[in-house]
């Protein structure tokens, strides 16, 4: 593994909970890893895990995606659908040969600012242990949505 | 638990902190050990009394705490922390008070006899292995000169088989425990 | 049911007839008891006054010996003792460094996984109410049952359900007959270690206890603990220059009398060896006819 | 080619010390599309919004990045600046460069090109945001208040009072809650009933008013201005409209011995009951799980003897559904079990009792009519012993926190114990006195100093039994924390309050947040305080943490404008983030292949089938279509669509999709 590799890492995030929830670390100054970017959704349910792939396509190292709890999402229903769907699609992933230790599905809520920290900080070290992602290094960066 | 504010901590509370891990300043003072205490009527210091002083943090205090008669009157009967909403260990802290008091040379008048007894008591162990009782009541009464305690008692005693005049020698059990003891 | 034990220096001393009344119970209810070899005294109320580390280390001692012996469950009839092991067993369990410390000490291999158990918990799952039934006689008299501090204290020790009204010893009274009173001091303390050094609060103490136990009109105080046995029955002189009063009420070990409702005589039973007179006695089952140790065999 | 204006705010220090913001604007100035590009030290300052407002005018911007705080602070602010030079609100979006880069991250190039990343995603963004239109939704001018207390009481009523409608519904038999148990109310001692009574029969007669009892609600759905409530009426056994309330049946009722809810227990109703005689509605119900028809199918008494004719026996639970625009949780609170406190001998002795039900003995409708008297036996207690803080304040027994109310009605207790037994002896043993309200430490001086109430700092230990007496032993703090022993005829407990039995469930139904100790959560503990995390739904009272009487009345009186400025407006505007399906030229018309995974995925049942007919009413093709009143915009449709036919405006998946290629380009 190659030296002082600095991760890519995107997280898709809902916006009532863990978006907020990470709105809640800045407000608290807590500190965390600025290897993460942040893609904001309405709710986890709209999360379309082609922009899994597509992340990876693009050369991402990691992506967390992570919404309300259970029974706690802004519309009742949402995070279930993406959990459900995230099971069909996670084995689908790791068919096409992605690295689920790359893949991070959590839950973070409006008022766990120290857990989102924490939940960045251990994917940027667990990737850098991974190394870069090379599986998608050769693919075509065009892929269609 | 307040367990930043013990980081270094010189005081007497300190020294419970890390001896136990339980912080004096958890007690917000509702006095229910106090209420509770069966030694209460006799102590100098009642329990939740001591646990303000040590919350003080001031030198004085302190020595008053160690110097005090209570901590030696603590029966350890647990009736304190039983009913204390804040959970505060007195009987764990009453120990090291007690450990730190005869460390320190405070300790109170009035409690001499007390600490004989226990004094006695693990000599007798240390010697016999085991209890045994007129070798305990002798030390003791060698050592607080009270001669005619119990004069009444031990023969009757001694008649109902309750006494044996020459003990039994399980020295050898505790030997390496006591050693250990005097090393450290 | 085989099970390890710990008398306890008090059962072979002030505390006799406990012993005698537990090995005297034990055949006839299939107890079968054997003794941790080598055992030393726990430390009682005196170590952990002023030393730690040997507050533990001598029960740690007692623990690692019945390891050694292969015993899973470790009965102790003395309370007090009974409080030390388990105290030592959970601070032990918590507290790493000490735990190497005292093992240094103690010099035999220590893992805690012998169980202590208190009298109440070995007799209640034997006294069934179908072995009961076979006992020769039964216990018909009222009485209070004094529990203490030790068996039930502190929470983070015995986690016990009902810490300031237990039940167990009332429930084993009830099986054999007797009539197990409310009231009041179930678990006052009764002085304690004090009974050398302070006998006047013990005097205090137990005049609390007698008082209320007589009021209610109770025949025996029943006990399970040595210290509680000695400060309410030796001492029964320094209560009664305390209240002003006398006591006739007599103080019984759990052990004698259930012995008594399984037929053992009075001596074997030790009855003898209390200061205050216990002239209480079982009443035989008319009906009952084979011989209790058969029946329950 | 578009032209996006950026502009980078310093949030004085909270950005700028830690991000180069310069670098970052100076960057962006260079990426495509972008025509503008500028750092402020507050973007959100009047100067700051018009730097923005000259810019569009200027610079002729079709789309606006305002990189500063999180949007969920000034997104608003800045979109609305945006449409003040007629630009449309939506074509500005925000770079979260404070909550997510400055605040989280050290000064060091790697936050600057995160910046520089954040802000470079939303401009991808912007480029392909849409002008959108915010979206109308109708409400439904009627509230549903839960819980027929004082609280909700005082909600119903003024919202009624302004013209609006309400439905009230109740789980006992009767409205009232605990007020109706009180006795009298500190700190000016008026009757408690008097002052609730009048306003319960209001409620009952008030023409905007439906009273439910025996009710309580069974789902809720929907959103703000558009809930549809479902609501379980309990059956209780008579028919309310041929019912007169004369009472024949509870006399008749054979079985008396029941403990009485209303009276704690201290007093008995029958099988067939009103809980209290000035109940409202003031009907019976009959208890099944008493009766003894419903257990043996015998009896028959109230329904030979009632002259309506008005005993249903097989009267069935009906469920009603209900459409409300707003909800107002009342639920109240309850006090700590009998089995709280062993120590105390709760439960155990009959003369230990809690507040309520001294209160109970303390009133004139109570089962002693106001007299004070032991309930073991019927006594006048000559010396009564008061503990307050009892289970409050308690972490060892789980309760953390202060009751408040409590220092208060233990005051009240001893006033009016003494009030009525003159020669008797008060004691009330505290750990604070904590009497903030007007008026309120004046009347703990007088229980005092006035009525010689002995009031002792310290907490008790023990309480036992002795000679028909109960001993209580307590310490005085004050006096080195040396033991006290009274010999009490009667004890007192201050119980702590908690939260409802039942009222985690209710909570999760609404979909609204409460606390660990099952008390609901409001959305802001100081700005918003009778709002709770969702729209449309209020709160007030002991539901939210213990409170007296006035904080009630209070807070209820807030829901209630909060609900009427709701009903103010006959729709509501929502923002346009909503799903539509895609149209094209005929022949196609949508890419919609007609699947319908939206609807199934459709958490709010907004999507339906839309036939396209041709001109002849020969239907051409069937396509989703989306409700925008119902659509509330989560986007799961969108994640489903196989055809990439349904989109959500303002997360569209080219905004999306462009934002993660430029992150990773």
């Amino acid at each position: 593994m190659e030296e002082n590799f600095e991760p890519k890492i995107l997280a898709y995030v809902c916006n009532w909970c863990t978006y907020a929830g990470a709105d809640l670390t800045g407000t608290s100054r807590i500190k965390y890893a600025s290897n993460v970017r942040i893609v904001r959704f309405p709710c986890t349910g709209r999360i379309d895990y082609n922009l899994l792939l597509k992340a990876f396509a693009l050369g991402a190292d990691g992506v967390i995606v992570s919404g309300c709890h259970p029974n706690d999402c802004h519309y009742t229903s949402g995070n279930f659908h993406a959990r459900r769907r995230w099971i069909v699609f996670r084995q689908m992933m790791e068919y096409m040969g992605i690295d689920m230790r790359r893949i991070k599905f959590s839950w973070v809520s409006a008022a766990e600012g120290a857990k989102w920290a924490d939940i960045v900080n251990t994917t940027v070290k667990e990737i850098r242990e991974l190394g870069p992602a090379k599986e998608f290094s050769t693919m075509n960066k065009e892929v269609t949505i | 638990m307040l367990q930043s504010s013990h980081h270094e901590d010189p005081s007497l509370a300190g020294l419970v902190w890390t001896k136990t891990g339980i912080s004096v300043e958890r007690c917000y003072q509702c006095g229910k050990c106090s209420a509770g205490c069966p030694a209460a009527s006799e102590m100098d210091l009642t329990p939740s009394v001591v646990l303000r002083h040590l919350q003080t943090r001031d030198a004085d205090s302190e020595k008053k705490v160690l110097s005090s008669y209570s901590i030696w009157l603590c029966l350890a009967c647990q009736t304190c922390i039983a009913r204390c909403p804040m959970e505060v260990d007195l009987p764990k802290v009453m120990d090291v008070l007690r450990i730190e008091s005869l460390h320190r040379h405070l300790v109170h008048p009035k409690a001499k006899d007390i600490v004989s007894f226990h004094t006695s008591f693990i000599n007798t162990i240390k010697r016999f292995g085991r209890l045994w009782e007129i070798g305990l009541i002798g030390e003791y009464k060698v050592r607080t000169g009270h001669f005619l305690q119990d004069v009444a008692v031990a023969p009757v005693m001694f008649l109902k088989g309750k006494l044996s005049l020459v003990p039994e020698l399980h020295r050898k059990f505790v030997r390496k425990i006591f050693a250990a003891k005097e090393r450290a | 049911m085989k099970i390890g034990l710990y008398p306890g220096c008090s059962m072979d001393g002030s505390s006799r007839e406990y012993q005698e009344s537990l090995r005297a119970i034990a055949p006839k209810i299939s107890l079968e008891l054997e003794d941790v070899k080598e055992w030393n005294c726990c430390g009682a109320s005196s170590a952990h006054a002023i030393d730690h580390a040997l507050s533990l280390a001598l029960p740690a001692k007692i623990l690692a010996q019945a390891e050694a012996q292969q015993m899973k469950e470790l009965a102790v009839p003395c309370a007090a003792c009974y409080n030390r092991l388990a105290s030592t067993k959970v601070e032990l369990a918590e507290d790493e460094a000490m735990r190497m410390k005292v093992a240094k000490m103690v010099d035999l291999p220590y893992t805690g996984a012998t169980s202590v158990k208190n009298i109440l918990d070995v007799l209640t799952p034997l006294l069934t109410p179908e072995v009961v039934k076979t006992f020769p006689a039964t216990f018909p008299h009222k009485v209070v049952c004094y529990y203490g501090c030790l068996l039930v204290r502190p929470k983070s020790v015995m986690h016990h359900t009902r810490m300031e009204d237990p039940m167990e010893m009332d429930e084993l009274m009830k099986r054999i007959g007797a009539t197990p009173l409310e009231w009041s001091m179930k678990t006052e303390c009764c002085g304690a270690s004090f009974s050398i050094t302070r006998t006047d609060i013990v005097g205090t103490l137990g005049m609390n206890i007698l008082e209320d136990a007589t009021m209610r009109g109770a025949e025996a105080i029943i006990v399970a603990c040595p210290m509680c046995h000695s400060n309410l029955d030796m001492r029964r002189t320094e209560i009664e220059k305390v209240s002003g009063k006398k006591y006739s009420i007599p103080i019984l070990y759990i052990t004698q009398a259930i012995g008594l409702a399984l037929g053992c005589s009075p001596q074997q039973l030790g009855l003898q060896r209390h200061f205050v007179p216990a002239k209480i006695e079982a009443k035989l089952k008319v009906q009952q006819t084979t011989p209790a140790a058969a029946a329950v065999s | 080619m578009s032209r996006i204006g950026v502009f980078i705010c310093h949030c004085g220090e909270n950005i700028g010390a830690t991000v180069d913001c310069e670098k970052v604007a100076k960057t962006c100035a260079c990426l495509p599309g972008v025509e503008h590009s500028v750092d402020y030290k507050y973007m959100c300052s009047e100067p700051g919004q018009s730097l923005i407002r000259e810019a569009i005018k200027e610079k002729k911007l079709d789309g606006v990045v305002v990189a500063a705080c999180s949007p969920r602070m000034h997104e608003p602010t800045f979109r609305k600046a945006c449409a003040e030079m007629g630009m449309n609100p939506f074509l500005c979006e925000m770079a979260n460069l404070r909550e997510h880069c400055s605040w989280v991250h050290a000064k060091g190039d790697a936050t600057t090109e995160k910046a520089i990343d954040l802000v470079s995603m939303m401009v991808e963004k912007v480029k392909r945001n849409k002008p959108l239109n915010p979206i109308k939704v109708p409400v439904t001018k009627t509230a549903l208040v839960i819980g027929g207390g004082i609280a909700g009481i005082q909600a119903s009523l003024d919202i009624a009072n302004a013209g609006q409608k309400v439905i009230l519904i109740e789980k006992e038999p009767s409205i009232g809650g605990h007020m109706a148990q009180l006795s009298e109310t500190f700190p000016t001692l008026d009757c408690s009933q008097c002052i609730l009574t009048p306003r319960m029969v209001e409620v009952a007669q008030h023409p905007n008013i439906t009273l439910y009892t025996y009710a309580e609600l069974e789902s809720l759905d929907g959103f703000i201005g558009n809930f549809k409530a479902r609501i379980r009426k309990k059956a209780k056994s008579i028919d309310e409209t041929l019912c007169t309330g004369c009472g024949v049946c509870t006399t008749a009722c054979p079985l008396k011995k029941n403990p009485s809810e209303f009276n704690m227990g201290l007093g008995t109703r029958g099988a067939i009951y009103v809980p209290f005689p000035q109940a409202v509605p003031n009907k019976p119900v009959i208890d099944r799980t008493k009766c003894t028809y419903f257990k043996t199918g015998k009896c028959k008494l109230c329904l030979t003897k009632c002259p309506a004719g008005a005993i249903t026996y097989d009267q069935q639970d009906e469920i009603i559904e209900v459409p409300v625009g707003s909800v107002v949780v009342t639920t109240g609170f309850n006090v700590t079990g009998t089995d709280f406190f062993s120590e105390y001998g709760y439960g155990k002795y009959k003369d230990v009792v809690n507040g309520l039900q001294f209160e109970r003995l303390l009133s004139a409708s109570g089962p002693t009519l106001g007299e004070v008297k032991r309930p073991s036996d019927g006594t006048v207690p000559k010396k009564i012993v008061f503990i307050a803080c009892a289970g409050s304040r308690d972490p060892a027994k789980g309760i953390d926190y202060c009751s408040k109310i409590c220092c208060m009605y233990t005051a009240k207790h001893a006033m009016l114990y003494k009030h009525k037994v003159h020669d008797g002896d008060a004691t009330v043993f505290y750990m604070d006195i904590r009497a903030a309200g007007k008026g309120y430490d004046e009347f703990v001086r007088r229980a005092i100093e006035e009525d010689h109430v002995n009031y002792i700092r310290g907490r008790v230990s023990r309480i036992f039994e002795r000679n028909g007496k109960l001993i209580v032993r307590g310490a005085d703090t004050l006096l080195g924390a040396q033991p006290v022993e009274i010999e009490a005829d009667m004890v007192v407990l201050a119980t702590a309050g908690i939260s409802n039995p039942g009222s985690e469930e209710l909570a999760q139904k609404m979909h609204i947040s409460y606390d660990k100790y099952h008390f609901f959560s409001e959305a802001h503990p100081k700005v918003r305080p009778v709002e709770t995390n969702t729209a449309g739904i209020f709160l007030a009272g002991a539901c939210q943490s213990p409170k007296d009487i006035p904080d009630t009345v209070g807070q209820a009186s807030a829901a209630a404008s909060k609900v009427l400025a709701l009903f103010s407006r006959d729709e509501l505007t929502r923002e346009p983030v909503i799903a539509v399906v895609n149209r094209t030229a005929p022949p196609l018309f949508s890419t919609c292949v007609g699947c319908f995974m939206c609807q199934t995925a459709c958490p709010y049942g907004a999507i339906s089938r839309e036939e396209i007919k041709a001109r002849d009413g020969k239907i051409l093709k069937t396509v989703a279509s989306v409700n925008p009143g119902l659509c509330q915009g989560c986007g799961t449709c969108v994640a489903f669509c196989k055809s990439k036919s349904i989109d959500l405006q303002g997360f569209s998946n080219e905004q999306v999709y462009a934002e993660v290629m430029e992150l990773l380009s």
